[in-house]
Order: C-alpha cells, then structure tokens, then sequence
C-alpha cells in the first residue's frame, strides 16, 4: 500500500498529522528535546500564556488519584514577553505546527496577549483557553458560562486570520451549547475537554491534597467522560472538533477519532512518556495501513451506532 | 536524559520495608552524579499512573541502585520485582550536590530514606579525595536505620534505641558545638521537619549547605510546573524541584 | 474509650451507622445474604423502582474502564407490585433501614410510586432518582433542569412523613443550586452523585462498548469528582449531604465525611465485595476509637482548608 | 458463595497464551458442579476493578483448576501467579449443566477456551457411570487446540491443521449424519457464532442441548442486572446470565 495521508488542514494551519499534545503538559516545547523529536508531532500547544507572567498556586499542585491526577498550577506561566524573548525564537525553528493557548482573567487581556502574540508572527494558530476566573464577575469562570464564551470569541474573531480553537470546559451541563455559540462566533475549532473539577482529601491530616481544595482532575479517569463529551459536540456543530482527555494509547486515540474528533491532543500522558505523541502518530498511520486505509481522515466519525435504541430509552 | 528499559539485577530487602533495587544501565551509571534522581513507571499500564522518583543510591560498574520504603502501592511492587524483570526508567534527573572545595570537610545529614542519595556522594567524595567524611543518621527508632554504604556514622534515635537519643540534627548541633565550623560542607536530605530544623541550626551558626528536597512531582522534567518550592531571592516566587533541584541550597528555599 | 456512637438520624430513620448501600448496587437486599449480614448496614437504598416493571436495555449493558465501569442498565426493574409481593416481606424483617429508591419518567409516575409504597409501610426512606429521562421533554433528564428537580420534590413532599432524599445528577454545572433548589421545596436530604455520562469505544468493531453509545460512569475513576460535588453542595446547604462515588475504602469514606458528607453509600464496591460497606462502617468505628472520637459526627465537615488561598486565585 | 483467599498452588502454561491456575479451596472443590464458574479479583487494589468469571475446569481432591487465555490485563496478571501467593474468589456462582438421565450418550461440543467447563463436566459424567462420552473440539489451529483432560476427542481446525478441516460445527454436523440421534445429551460453551451455529444445527436435527454462555459481567451474583441474554418465551424480556445462567436451554435464548 501506498502512503497512508495524515495531514490534517485547519484554515491556513498544516499539521503533519492529527496527534498533538496538549496545553501544559508539553511546556514550551523545548524540555524534553532529549526525549523526543517534536517535529514529528501534529502539532504543539503550548502552557497557556497570560499577559503578564504568573507565579501559579501554592504547593501543594498536583496529587494522584485512580487512573488520573488532580492540578492546581494556577496557571504558572513565563508571559507573554518573555515567551516572545525565550521560547517563539526556538518554536519558529521548528518543522511542525505550533499552537499558542491563552488564558486571561480579563477579555482585554485575551485580546492583548492575542494582539501581541499575532504582531510577533510566531504562531500557526490560537488555543483559547476559557476555563479561567473572570475577575469581573467575581472569579467564576468563563468557560461556564455562555454568553462569556460567546464573547471571548467575538472579541477575538477579527484579531488575527489564523484558526482559532476554543477549548471548552466539561464542567457544565451541555457542551454542546457552548460549541454551537462559538461556532456562531466564528470559531474555527472546539477542542475539549479540559480538566473536570475534583478532589483529594488527607485523611491523617484533614487537609486537601492539593492547596486550592480543588482542582483538576485529568487523566485516563476521565477518558469515558471526555468521549461522551467529543460525542455530544460532533453532533452539534460541522467545524471540527478537537478530541482530548486521558488518552495514553493509540486505540484511546482511535476511539476518538472513530467517535468524531478530527485531531487528538495528548496532555497527561506525556509526563509519564513525552515521546508519547509521536508514537500514537505512528501506530494510527500503522494501523491505516493494517486495515487498508488510506488517509487518517477516513476512520473520522465512523462510529457505528444502534439506531434502534431510541433515544428515550436512557442508559439510566 | 533518556526513557530506557532496565533489567532488574536484585532485589534485597534491607530491613522490614526498605529495599534496594539494583538495575543494570550503563548509560546512567556513566552519568550519574549525587543527588540526582531517576522517575520510574513502576509497571506497564495506567495503575499506578505517573512515575515515581528515586535518588540513585549508589553504582557500581553498569549497575545502579535505589534504596526505598514501601509508602504505598508504587513502592510495593517495585518490591517485588525480580531478576527477569525490567523496569521503565527515565533519567538521570535534577542537579546534584556541588562537589566540595578541597580541603573542606564534608558534613553528610541523613533522616530516614533520606540516606538515600548518600552513598553515591560518598562514593563521589572518596573518588574526589575526600577521606575525612562525617556522617549523621537518624531514624525513629533503631529498626528504622538504614546504614547501606555509609561512612563513618554517627547515630540518633527519636526513641534512643540507638546512638544518641533524640533528632539527628540535635546530634549535628551537639558535635558542631565541640568541633571546629571552618571549612565544613554539609549536605542533607530528609524529611522537611528535620530540613527545617537543620535550616535554624545552621542559620544559628552561619553555616551553609546543601539538601535535597523531595515532593510530589507529575512529570521529573519541567512541563508540568506541579513541584514549586518557595524561594528566598529569587525572580519569581517559586522554583521548580525537579528541574531547578532537587538540592538547593539550605538557605535559598522556604521548606514548607 | 467508651463504644464509638456510630448512629445517624434522618427525621423518622434511624441508622445503625453512615454507611449505606447504593441504589442499583445491592439489588433488593436479598441476593447476598450468604455474603453479608444486612443488619450491619447503615441502611438499604433499593434498585430504583418504577410502576411498572422494566425489562432494561439490551447488551452489552457494563463495560470496565480505567479505575471505572460504565452501565447502561437501563433501570431494569421488577415494578412496584412485584416489589411489594416478592420483596417488601423479606426488607420489613430487617433490623436495619431500607429506603426506597424511586424512579419515573413522569411527575405523575413518581407521585404514584410513592403513594404505593408508602401505603405499603415498607420502608423508612424515599430516595428518589431524578437522573431520568423525562418523556414529556423529549427524553432530557430531569435531573438536569432545576425547575423540574425542584417540582417532584415539591409534589412528592406531601405525600409522605418519611424523610425525602433528592439524588442529583453531577452531569450540570452547578449542583448546588439544584441541591438548594430541593432544600427550598422541603427535601431532607441531598445524595451525590448518581454516575457520570461516559462511553468507550470498541476500535476492531468500530461499535460503542455498551448498546446505548453513551451510558453512566462509576468507580474510583469518579471519586475525585464526587468529592468536590459534595464539597461544593454542603457549603450551599444545610440539610444533610450523603456523598456517593468511587468509594471502595475506609480511608475513601473518610475523606467524604470530612468534607462534610453526613453519609456515604456504597455503589460499585459492592460488585468486587458485597460486604464492603459492613466493613468500611467497621473501619470508620475503628478510626473513631484510634483518634479518640467518641461520636462519628465529629468527624464531619472537619476538613481544614487554606483560608489565605484566595478564591479568585482558582485552580486552573 | 463464598469470599475466599485461595493459595495458588501451581500455574502451568499449557500453550502460547493459554494457563492452567490451580487453586486450593476444599469448600469450592466439595460443592462446584460442572459449568458453575468463580469470579476472581486477579490482584489488591483498585486495578483491575472489577472480578474476572472463569469456570472451574477440574478438581482433584481440595484443588480445583481454571484454565484461561491471556486476553487482556486481568489474564495477564493472573498468569503471572506463583505458590505463595493468594487469590482472592467469589463462588462458586451460576447454575450448572444438568447431568443426562441413565442411558443417554454425552456430546461435549467446544470452541477454543470454550473447553474450560469440559474437564469437570467429564469428571462428572464418568463418575455417574458414564463412559460413552463424544466429546468435540475446535479451534482455528493446532496450536490453539487445549486437550486437557477430556475424553474421546475430535478434533477440528479451521484451517486444517488438525483434525477436520473446518468448524466444530460442522464436524459434528458430519457426526450426526453418520451417527444415531438417540438419545444424546448435548452440551456446548464457545464463542457465541459457534454456538449460533450449534442452535441451528441443532434445530434442523430437532435436538435440544445446554450451553454456556460467557458475556461481560460486572457481579456475577445478580445484583447490577449487567449481564443480561435475550430469552424466547420467558415472562421477562432477558435472563441473566450470571445468576439464572451462564448455562442454558440453547433454544431458550438469542445468541447475540
Ligand atoms: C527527588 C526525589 C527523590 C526521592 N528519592 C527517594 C528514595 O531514594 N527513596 C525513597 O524511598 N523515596 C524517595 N522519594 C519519595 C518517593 O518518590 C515516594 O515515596 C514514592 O513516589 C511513593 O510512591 P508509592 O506509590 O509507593 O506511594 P503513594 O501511594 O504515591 O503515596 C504514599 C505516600 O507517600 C507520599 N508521596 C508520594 N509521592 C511522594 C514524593 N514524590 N515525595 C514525597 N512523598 C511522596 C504520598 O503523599 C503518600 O502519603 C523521592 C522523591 C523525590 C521527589
Ligand atoms: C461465566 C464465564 C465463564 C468464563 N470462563 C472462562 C474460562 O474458563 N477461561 C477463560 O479463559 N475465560 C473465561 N471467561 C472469559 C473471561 O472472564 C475473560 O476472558 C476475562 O474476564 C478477561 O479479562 P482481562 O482482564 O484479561 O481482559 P479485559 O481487558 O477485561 O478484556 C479483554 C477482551 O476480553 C473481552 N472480555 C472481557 N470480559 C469478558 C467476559 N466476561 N466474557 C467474554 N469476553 C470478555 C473484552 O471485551 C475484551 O475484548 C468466562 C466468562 C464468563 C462470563
Ligand atoms: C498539570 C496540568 C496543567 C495543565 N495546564 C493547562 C493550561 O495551562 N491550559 C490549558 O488549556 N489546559 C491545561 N491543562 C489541561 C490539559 O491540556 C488537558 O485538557 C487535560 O489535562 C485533559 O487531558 P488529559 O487527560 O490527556 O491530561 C493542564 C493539565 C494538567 C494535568
Ligand atoms: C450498574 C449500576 C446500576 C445503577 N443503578 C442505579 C439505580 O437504579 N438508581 C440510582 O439512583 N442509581 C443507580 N446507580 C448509581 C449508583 O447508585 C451510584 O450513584 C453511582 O454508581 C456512583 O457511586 P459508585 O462510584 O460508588 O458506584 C447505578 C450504578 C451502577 C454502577
Ligand atoms: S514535576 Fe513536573 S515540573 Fe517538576
Ligand atoms: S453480572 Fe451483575 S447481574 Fe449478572
């Protein structure tokens, strides 16, 4: 068999293939060159960027559970200066796509940091990262919120010509909601899910396992919820939609795609092996090449579901 | 740094829960330096998920050795590994002690397993040229002593079952008052309550030195930001353990 | 130290201890009589009951995922007269509390469930299970739309004397105000959470793992999301939180109780060790009398956070 | 039905993939009756979660075997067992084959590791003087053939490398031709397109016959109403196959 194709396009973005790794679990992109050959993945997302730099949460910050991890970073990031001064030099010498995420406790400041991140053409696209506090309305987040979502998205639509990907929070009733109002907004691509809220308590000494009480919970844990998520939005809207959590293997990563995600990201999993992209790349293309396919695109929402099982018939 | 497959030469248990673990890896043990730690996937699968750390104890030839405690379901079945067996291992990791200057005595202060990376700096000093090292050892009670490799020691007892009875750092502060403080280099490890106390001492004495910080880490390389320290004097408010440390110096740091 | 008062009261129930058994997880209460002494249970929730009996849906209905299973049960049940016939006589003769556990696909059918077993005298407690499709809305779930919580908690209040537990959904974005919601309309109790929308696919077969695509998630993989829906539903109300999820331990127990749960029940455990929640109410005791705890109260809501840790300063 | 830790007495690999886990329990090996199975949890913890059914394949005085494939973690785990360590067994659970009235010939018809119930079933048949026994085994090659202690068999591969050169079914379809219809007890476990074909074969010739049905479960005692089959004729739409099975009238359920 010829060539198995696994370009992905997104607007003016090329990706080499549809594996990338997921905002803050793969740094800026210049940690772990020892370990991988970061040209050979899909593309590379970045730590969320804010305006300013952010020193993150007390320790405590992270703590494992069954089949996943809680994070409370807070968001620790160099900035957006520095990011333009230390890592955009080394991320514009690379072969692959990359992908600057921002976070903001503001919509001008995520116009800001898009603003300056966009004059300094060092980026293919625009992750935007809606799950932070909005201090206007007394920290709640935007992410939960539609009307916000909707309006982060509005503010930033005409900023910049390249996609932007809005990352969608599972902590909510509906995500599809949310997809279809950014979709209306004209966002390029919803990638979900970020992290689900939860917690870890000390029993001996009565505190929570990580400082903020809460955090987020990401992982192999929350893989089922995260395709139930990616199943609900692909339903909803036709702009593509960008399939991740807990994924650790290629036949996670298929499940997404069969589910309806045109691209994975991989976040958690490559703290226990940051070549793991690279290596769910090759063993999608591997399996293309098993089953005859010829482009990865092919295996994209070919789900195959009962139709007789009507919808009313709940799983409850 | 490199993700490598390690054959298990042997497992041997040390005292009721302490093991050492003897891997064979010529890469590490070319490279090593003391203080510097490895992050291991205990088995294949997602359970337990993320690497767990390990000082490298010791090496000898292409072969090096951790020495743990069984805490939990990680450390439990790394005790049962056997020959046959290979281990996922990711390193070498994190920044070592600094060499002392010559003609400075090395000061070494262990509580706990946190005698751990100490063998290797033995090692490392007596390669160096260091023979007048002086080591303190302290544990909970005598059972708990875990003396793999140690030179010259000197014991304390919570419970004075052996040596001096109280902390090890109530031992330091004995001996630093009958003997002289110039030219000392000390180094430690251990739990941060003794950490902390042994900051006081030596702040008491204006002494500097070295420790090796543990805490819980997601990825031993820098990409998840999940392993701050409080840093006295430093740009921003934090530093990373597992990439700006694991030792730092004693002074640097606010151990929680 | 004197004997550990384990006991907890719920208007006219009376528990032997806080470790109940989850609807759903133990049947009727009599399928594993060779495994446990059922007198040492806090108290029996009940399969969830419809009027009618329920056949379920096809399988596969249960597929294990990470630290998880998901179910697809589809309420498969015996119906309220073959209830009242074959299994109401054994439950009376219990030394322990059973609560029924009340499932419907109308308001009506909720109402007419209750007057039925409530005329029986059967029980001590109605808990009811509002994670199902409504017909009448197209198949949403109830559980999902506050107003209509908030409706069969007020239309089911008169009917009975008996203490009213609410079991809410986690799959919303805000818990607590459906928590707050029932506490307005009178229920005693909230109990948290029933199951996590999740779904797993097969790659070979390109097929859902379970008939319905999309079905419910439970095990350790939720716990760390059940325990921070609890943390966030006990400082918005004040009747009493039974915490439900992933909870296989003592030491998984504990940590609910000190967040503030007054209760737990034990769901999926069940499956690996009918006699866990007998075990894990022995273990809570043991606690107790190691820490010196005269009355298992004094372990609730103990949990001590970071004042200093602003809330601004979220997690993300 | 019992909880009980079981000390492994022996793992024995048999072929590539497939074991035999032999495991003492004097309270299983009095009670177990042919096709009643265990539901195991293969190791401490929260991994695998849920128990793993096997069927009890042989006893031999207090030690009863279990014969399984690696299919996944669980198996894997399991086969790594060694004496010295326990198990941890539900059972024995499920409703047995039902032994033929004196006088009639026993047809065992097998798939793969659809064997496993075969070795008791025969243990038993023998010790109510049955010595007539028929037994059919198929796999898709010799190499995934598991004769273990089975009676008078042929076999069948499909891709002839032993035995028939075909399915099972068609085998025995081949058998029955050539062979009385009287009076025959047939009983059958595989996978479930065998034994849709089976149920064909069978009603063509107007035979009835028992089958053992494997489906995922999360119980095994009849309490998640996980595991359920399509039944004909039965007041209910569905049976369940841990509790009112795994063994069944084959014409009284859908095979799936
Ligand atoms: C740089 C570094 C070097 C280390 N070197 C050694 C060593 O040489 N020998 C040794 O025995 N241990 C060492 N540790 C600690 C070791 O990593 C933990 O004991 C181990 O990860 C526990 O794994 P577990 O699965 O058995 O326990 P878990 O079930 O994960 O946890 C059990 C208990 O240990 C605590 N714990 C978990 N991880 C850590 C951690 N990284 N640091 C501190 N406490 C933790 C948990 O909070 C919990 O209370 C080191 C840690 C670090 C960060
Ligand atoms: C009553 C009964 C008796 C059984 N007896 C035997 C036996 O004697 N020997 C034997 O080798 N196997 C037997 N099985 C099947 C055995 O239970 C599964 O192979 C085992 O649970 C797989 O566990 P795992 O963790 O290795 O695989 P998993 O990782 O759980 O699954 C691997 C693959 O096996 C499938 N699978 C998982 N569980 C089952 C199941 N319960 N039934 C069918 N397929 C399953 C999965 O869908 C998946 O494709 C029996 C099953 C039942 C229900
Ligand atoms: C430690 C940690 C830090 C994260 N930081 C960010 C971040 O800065 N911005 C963001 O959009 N998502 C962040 N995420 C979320 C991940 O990108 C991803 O959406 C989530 O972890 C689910 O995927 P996973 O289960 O594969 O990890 C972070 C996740 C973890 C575990
Ligand atoms: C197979 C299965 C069936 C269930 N059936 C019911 C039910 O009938 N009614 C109900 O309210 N909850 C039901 N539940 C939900 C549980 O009672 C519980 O809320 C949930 O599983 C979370 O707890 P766990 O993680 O301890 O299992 C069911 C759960 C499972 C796994
Ligand atoms: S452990 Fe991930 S940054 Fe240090
Ligand atoms: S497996 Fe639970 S009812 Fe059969």
């Amino acid at each position: 068999m010829t060539q198995v194709q696994t370009e992905f396009k997104l607007g003016s973005m090329r990706c080499r293939n549809r594996v990338w790794v997921a905002s803050g679990t793969f740094g800026y992109g210049d940690e772990c060159l020892d370990l991988v050959d970061v040209n050979k993945i899909g593309a590379i997302v970045t730590k969320s960027l804010s305006m300013k730099p952010r020193d993150g949460n007390p320790p405590p910050r992270v703590v494992e559970t069954t089949g996943g991890m809680i994070n409370s970073i807070g968001l620790a990031n160099i900035g957006v200066d520095r990011f333009l001064e230390e890592k955009a030099p080394f991320l514009k010498t690379l072969d692959t796509a990359v992908i600057v995420n921002i976070a903001a406790s503001t919509i001008e400041e995520y116009r800001a940091v898009l603003e300056r991140i966009e004059a300094a053409e060092c980026c293919h696209a625009y992750e935007i990262n809606v799950s932070c506090p909005n201090v206007k309305e007394g920290g709640l987040s935007f992410g939960t919120n539609v009307r916000m979502t909707a309006e982060i998205t509005r503010e930033l639509r005409p900023l910049t010509g390249k996609p932007i990907i809005i990352k969608l929070t599972p902590n909510v009733t509906s995500v599809s909601e949310f997809a279809r109002a950014v979709e209306d907004e004209g966002a390029d691509a919803v990638s979900l899910i970020n992290t689900l809220v939860g917690m870890s308590v000390d029993v001996k000494t009565r505190r929570p396992k990580i400082s903020t009480t809460t955090g987020g919970l990401s992982g192999p844990a929350i893989k089922p919820v995260a395709l139930a998520k990616v199943y609900e939005t692909v339903k909803s809207v036709s702009i593509p939609v960008i399939g991740i959590g807990g994924i650790t293997s290629v036949n996670d990563a298929l499940e997404f795609l069969i589910t309806g995600a045109e691209v994975v990201e991989i976040g958690t999993a490559n703290y226990i092996n940051p070549n793991v992209a690279v290596e769910i790349a090759e063993g999608i293309e591997l399996f293309c090449r098993e089953q005859n396919i010829e482009n990865a695109a092919d295996i994209i929402g070919t789900l195959q579901t009962d139709q007789t099982i009507s919808v009313v018939k709940s799983w409850m | 740094m490199k993700i490598e497959l390690l054959p298990v030469v042997k497992c041997e248990q040390l005292t009721a829960t302490v093991f050492a673990l003897h891997l064979r890896s010529s890469y590490i043990s070319d490279i090593i330096q003391p203080g510097q730690f490895i992050n291991i996937k205990v088995q294949t699968g997602n359970y337990p998920l993320l690497r767990r750390p390990f000082s490298v104890a010791r090496t000898h030839r292409d072969v090096i050795t951790i020495i743990f405690d069984i805490v939990g379901e990680g450390t439990r079945i790394l005790s049962e590994k056997r020959p046959g067996d290979t281990v996922d291992v990711l390193g070498p990791l994190g920044h070592s002690f600094t060499l002392p200057s010559a003609g400075t005595r090395p000061v070494l202060v262990a509580g706990g397993l946190g005698m751990a990376p100490m063998p290797l700096l033995t090692q490392n000093l007596k390669a160096n040229g260091f023979s007048n090292i002086e080591t303190f050892l302290g544990a909970r009670s005598k059972q708990f002593l875990v003396d793999y490799e140690l030179t010259n020691v000197k014991y304390a007892t919570d419970d004075g079952s052996a040596g001096h009875h109280g902390t090890v750092i109530s031992l330091l502060d004995e001996w630093l008052e009958n003997n002289s403080h110039n030219e000392l280099s000390i180094y430690a490890c251990g739990p941060n309550p003794m950490l902390r106390g042994l900051q006081e001492l030596l702040r008491v004495y204006s002494l500097s030195g070295e420790i090796s910080l543990e805490c819980v880490m997601a990825c031993g390389i820098g990409i998840c930001q999940g392993c701050p320290v409080e840093s006295v004097n430093s740009t921003g408010r934090y530093r990373l353990v597992c990439n700006e440390g694991p030792v730092f110096d004693i002074h640097s740091v606010m151990i929680q």
